[in-house]
């Protein structure tokens, strides 16, 4: 197996609040990786622990080793000589509600991500902004809205529109933090299409609630309860023959 | 990783020149006013006498004009402010609310020169013709009401800054007012209280937020110098009636820098200055850990 | 109580009275051979009820799954809930070809029954075990189900080897029986199958078919 | 006994918006003499001559137009850029230890009288004392020398921009809180470092709080007397020069109002008209802004 992210013995606090306890876990690249479990359970810590945002919040803190084998970049992301802003322009983040720039136009929305890269030219943006609008399945409805607020578009192509910001920039793993929770159906099938198609070019990480949002497009899941990993494996085994009592009771609802 | 190092210490050096400057602030206003507390010790704060021209300086009544002054504004202004805060917050419709209070900021906006003006040349004239000569012709035979009468003095200017002070307490009261959880307001009305009964448990669920807009309102009137400075009249002496015209701390200053003949007498200014920087700064320090302590206290009940 | 468990509940009580109905059909189709009996009716009506039933848990199931998205044990559940129901309509089927057989030759009391008595007497237990198997999730009986398996393949075996052995002397004896016998290995299989998909509701796992 | 308590509650009803008249009868009461005095006093003459000596007719007050919009450039020029800065630190970097501090020093300092903050000014920079501090006469850089000042427009300008700055800062700080967090992480995670966030996400995402924040502080200054007259003192001419004193209408207010000149007292009114419509064209066009929701 092909691993591009490997995780080893991560803890995590919030705060004084331990909310990690011992995650290891390989993420295979090219491949849908599912994070479930009810909430509370630290599957969006263990995400931000990903791109090295959770540390941001005063007060909090990780230990452990996150290996990172991309094509820049080799090494452990928590390494002291490493800078977490390089490490998050290897990963594009998709978060809960979809938090387009407002101030900013649909196409600076995705423009920005090129800029902060030094990438000056003016021709070679517009085209990597065209070709992530269309891979993010959105140039057909805005590309006579292309100037507009960012905020002006629907809720399902705000989404889209932030998956587009998140790929523009070429990262190669694609975190995505319960994307469709404040999304219609249409909307929420139209992403998970999107994702199945994005993971020919990119690794594919995503937190969800919704169990069979994870059973229909990811390859690899994780069911993690308590702030530790309770069990990984290919989705279909898990979905089917889960090993662990836990992930049991979990997925059939069984619980509490 | 470098670019935001930069950039905080960039914050970092403009934040702390700005604390250092204003310790500078009470640093040079002592240093400026030193050579008249070597002269005269406590005696330029406990004195009376006021001559630039043999070199004699003390403040006893000028002090005694800012409070008698502050005084005057906070009790006319305090329980129009507080009924002002209640009616605004608890009584008015929601949809004129905001033009209220629109109105009563606009009060804090005017110039404090303008107040001035409209004091010299409104205000005195009509407080001297309608209600200082009609007091006086009534109550002459009271001591206090005695004297010449000019319109000017502590009393117009007590009533002056209570204008100014108005939208300062009012703003401050009313916020506390909106802050109070609806809980409280409800329980006082769910135990069957009449509007006056409320208005009495909302104040007294707020007044240290009270005291602290009062503490402000206070910082504002005593450091209030030009509107002060056209209608008190200018004399370095005690009052001997309600009449009487007077100094304020800052009137004193603002009236006598332009003219001061030495610099002893513009060290007497800046020691003036110093008594009112540390008479306003303990109010204000006071004031602001209240306002802090409520709020936070009103934000976690909330 | 989940929303799906009342489905599950409904699905259950249907396979009982699909392992029910089938091991009676099975029962009463032996009898109808040792004692020449007429029940052909009987048994072909009971053989209709059985394959209205499977149809009827293969309704249920499919609703299940499209209602509730079932995963893991439940998932597991109710797609052995169809191939069991298919089992069971498959005892009913074979009760009755065996119907057919005494059709077909008429009174055969007076043929060697000592195999098919053997024989039915396994297959008997076989199926009380896997449906026991089935109500109890028991691992211990499903296990035993499918070892008496192979003893009735032996016997179904050895007979077939006997009869090319030594000329059959009675023909019709002869040929019923091996017909009979058949049948009676058929449900035995179907019979394993059933124990197999308990093992797979438990644990998941599956046996490789032999 | 229901009767009485009624009754009590109508008074008090009454009482209170008593209290509002009260409150607002001044305000009215001052724009109503400004206008009707302003109005009458004004004319293009007034607003573009220099000033006359009583008596002489013609007599303008052009040049405290100028010096307020000067002081007021200049102030803004040094104080809005500090505030915004502190405004910046005391927000987005709340967590370090020594922003607590920093917004509770900006709190005492804003509440702090103008006089004061004008005798300071006056002691540093306009007597130079800020030199003597470290025993030296005039800081040279080169060929150009910083010494003391004397009564002069450069001296004035930085007595109102010590003002704006608390101002700025406050309100700055209070328009960055509203940036969502969610908009600073998503700049955050596609690798943006922490100083090009703020600068360019949350200074533009707040770009109307911002404006609000310069406009409040700039009403605030233009109308302020007190410190000037001790760091500018005043002029009757055209700007020269930063060194030199300079006009402004707040002083001009201040001394044509004393004075016992009707053409004077005229010419104070109108300034004050002037003062006031910047004042309420300032505030009404926030009311605006805010109401059309273009500034968060």
């Amino acid at each position: 197996m092909d691993i591009i992210i490997d995780v080893k013995n991560l803890n995590a606090w919030y705060g004084e609040k331990q909310v990690l306890y011992n995650v290891s876990l390989q993420i295979p690249r090219y491949n849908i990786t599912a994070i479930i479990g009810p909430s509370g359970c630290g599957k969006t810590t263990f995400l931000r622990c990903l791109n090295r945002l959770h540390e941001l919040t005063p007060g909090n803190r990780v230990e452990g080793e996150i290996y990172f084998y991309g094509k820049n970049f080799k090494g452990n992301i928590y390494d002291s000589k490493v800078d977490p802003v390089e490490i998050r322009r290897h990963m594009g983040m998709v978060f809960q509600k979809p938090n387009p720039f407002p101030m900013l136009s649909v196409y600076d929305n995705v423009a920005i991500g090129l800029k902060i890269n030094g990438i000056r030219d003016k021709k070679k943006i517009d085209e990597i902004v065209m070709d992530s609008l269309k891979k993010a399945y959105l140039l057909d409805e805005v590309k006579d809205a292309l100037h507009k607020s960012g905020a002006s578009l629907s809720g399902g192509q705000q989404q889209r529109l932030c998956i587009a910001r998140a790929i523009a920039y070429n990262p190669e793993v694609i975190l995505l933090d319960e994307p469709t929770s404040a999304l219609d159906p249409v909307a929420t099938s139209k992403i998970e299409q999107l994702l199945v198609e994005l993971k020919r070019e990119y690794t594919i990480v995503i937190v969800t609630h919704n169990m069979q949002q994870a059973a229909r497009i990811a390859d690899y899941t994780a069911f993690m309860y308590l702030g530790k990993l309770i069990e990984f494996a290919p989705t279909e085994e898990l979905f089917e023959t889960p090993k662990n009592e836990l992930t049991e009771r979990y997925i059939t609802g069984k619980f509490g | 990783m470098r670019g935001d190092k930069i950039f905080l210490y960039i914050l970092l050096f403009i934040s702390a020149l700005f604390v250092v400057i204003v310790f500078l602030l009470g640093f040079e206003l002592y240093r400026g006013s030193s050579s008249i507390f070597d002269i005269f010790g406590f005696n330029f704060i406990l004195s009376s006498t006021w001559d630039p021209v043999r070199g004699v300086f003390g403040i006893a009544p000028v002090i005694l004009g800012s409070f008698l002054t502050c005084f005057i504004a906070l009790i006319l202004a305090i329980p129009v402010a507080l009924l002002t805060s209640y009616f605004i917050s608890e009584l008015v419709p929601s949809r004129l609310k905001i033009y209220i209070t629109s109105l009563v900021e606009l009060l804090a906006a005017v110039p404090s020169v303008v107040y001035g003006l409209w004091g010299i040349l409104v205000l005195v004239p009509f407080l001297r013709d309608n209600i200082y000569v009609p007091l006086q012709s009534a109550f002459y035979f009271l001591p206090g009401f005695g004297g010449a009468i000019t319109g000017y003095g502590i009393l117009t200017a007590g009533i002056l800054l209570a204008i100014m002070i108005l939208p300062t307490i009012t703003s401050i009261t009313k916020e506390a007012i909106e802050l109070l959880p609806a809980s409280i307001k409800e329980a006082a009305i769910a135990l069957g209280a009449m509007r006056y009964q409320s208005a009495r448990i909302i104040f007294t669920h707020i007044k240290l937020t009270i005291i602290a807009a009062i503490m402000l309102g206070f910082a504002r009137a005593f450091g209030e110098a030009m509107a002060v400075a056209m209608v008190i009249g200018g004399s370095h002496l005690f009052p001997n009636s309600i009449f009487a015209t007077g100094y304020t701390l800052p009137s004193l200053i603002v009236n006598e820098f332009t003219e001061a003949t030495s610099p002893l007498h513009y060290s007497a200014l800046i020691a003036a200055g110093f008594v009112l920087f540390v008479i306003a700064l303990a109010n204000i320090v006071v004031a602001r850990l209240i306002i802090y302590r409520t709020t936070r206290f009103m934000r976690l009940a909330i | 109580m989940r929303l799906i468990d009342e489905g599950l509940a409904r699905l259950n009580s249907k396979i009982i009275r699909m392992a029910n109905l089938s091991r009676e059909t099975v029962e009463l189709a032996v009898r109808a051979y040792l004692k020449n009996e007429r029940l052909t009716e009987k048994i072909f009506n009971n053989s209709e009820t059985l394959r209205i039933l499977q149809d009827e848990v293969s309704e249920l199931a499919v609703e299940l799954i499209a209602r509730y998205q079932p995963v893991a044990s439940d998932l597991r559940y109710i797609k052995s809930c169809m191939e069991i129901a298919y089992g069971f309509s498959r005892f009913g089927r074979y009760a009755y070809d065996i119907m057919q057989v005494l059709e077909v030759f008429g009174d055969l009391s007076s043929c060697d029954q000592t195999k098919i008595i053997k024989a039915n007497d396994i297959v008997h237990k076989m199926i009380n075990l896997s449906i026991e198997a089935f109500i109890n999730k028991d691992l211990a009986k499903a296990e035993e189900v499918d070892k008496m398996d192979d003893d009735i393949d032996d016997i179904y075996e050895s007979h077939l080897s006997n009869l090319i052995k030594e000329k059959p002397q009675d023909l019709r004896c002869a040929v019923s029986a091996t017909l009979i016998l058949r049948y009676l290995e058929r449900i035995a299989d179907h019979a394993s199958y059933i124990a197999e998909a308990v093992l797979y509701i438990v644990k998941g796992e599956r046996r490789p078919r032999k | 006994m229901i009767k009485k308590i009624k009754l009590y509650n109508i008074l008090f009803v009454a009482i209170c918006s008593l209290a509002l008249i009260i409150t607002l009868v001044p305000l009215i009461w001052i724009l109503a003499e400004v206008i009707a005095n302003g109005i009458s006093a004004i004319s293009f003459s007034l607003l573009t001559n220099l000033p006359a000596p009583p008596g002489i007719p013609g007599g303008g007050i052009g040049n405290y137009i100028q010096g307020t919009i000067i002081l007021s450039a200049v102030a803004s020029l040094i104080g809005f850029p500090v505030g915004l800065l502190m405004g910046i630190f005391i927000s987005e970097y709340r967590e370090h230890k020594f922003a607590p501090v920093v917004r509770f020093f900006v709190d005492v300092f804003a509440e702090f009288p103008a006089i004061v903050i004008g005798i300071f000014v006056y002691v540093i920079i306009v007597r130079g004392d800020i030199f003597k501090l470290f025993g030296i006469n005039a800081l040279c850089l080169g060929s150009i020398c910083i010494g003391p000042t004397g009564f002069s427009a450069i001296a004035g300008s930085i007595s109102l921009a010590l003002l704006m700055i608390p101002i700025v800062t406050k309100s700055v700080e209070e328009a960055l809180n509203l940036v969502p967090t969610s908009i600073k992480e998503a700049a955050l995670a596609m690798g943006m470092p922490r100083w090009r966030m703020v600068l360019t996400i949350s200074l533009s995402y707040a770009r109307g709080g911002l404006i609000l924040s310069y406009i409040l502080a700039l009403s605030r200054i233009a109308g302020e007397a007190a410190p000037l007259l001790l760091t500018v003192l005043g002029s009757f001419y055209w700007f020269t020069s930063f060194y030199d004193r300079i006009g402004a209408l707040p002083l001009a207010i201040f001394t044509y109002g004393l004075s016992p000149y009707e053409d004077y007292r005229a010419q104070a009114w109108a300034a004050s008209l002037l003062l006031i419509l910047v004042v309420l064209i300032l505030n009404i066009a926030l009311r605006i802004l805010i109401e059309r929701r273009m500034i968060r």
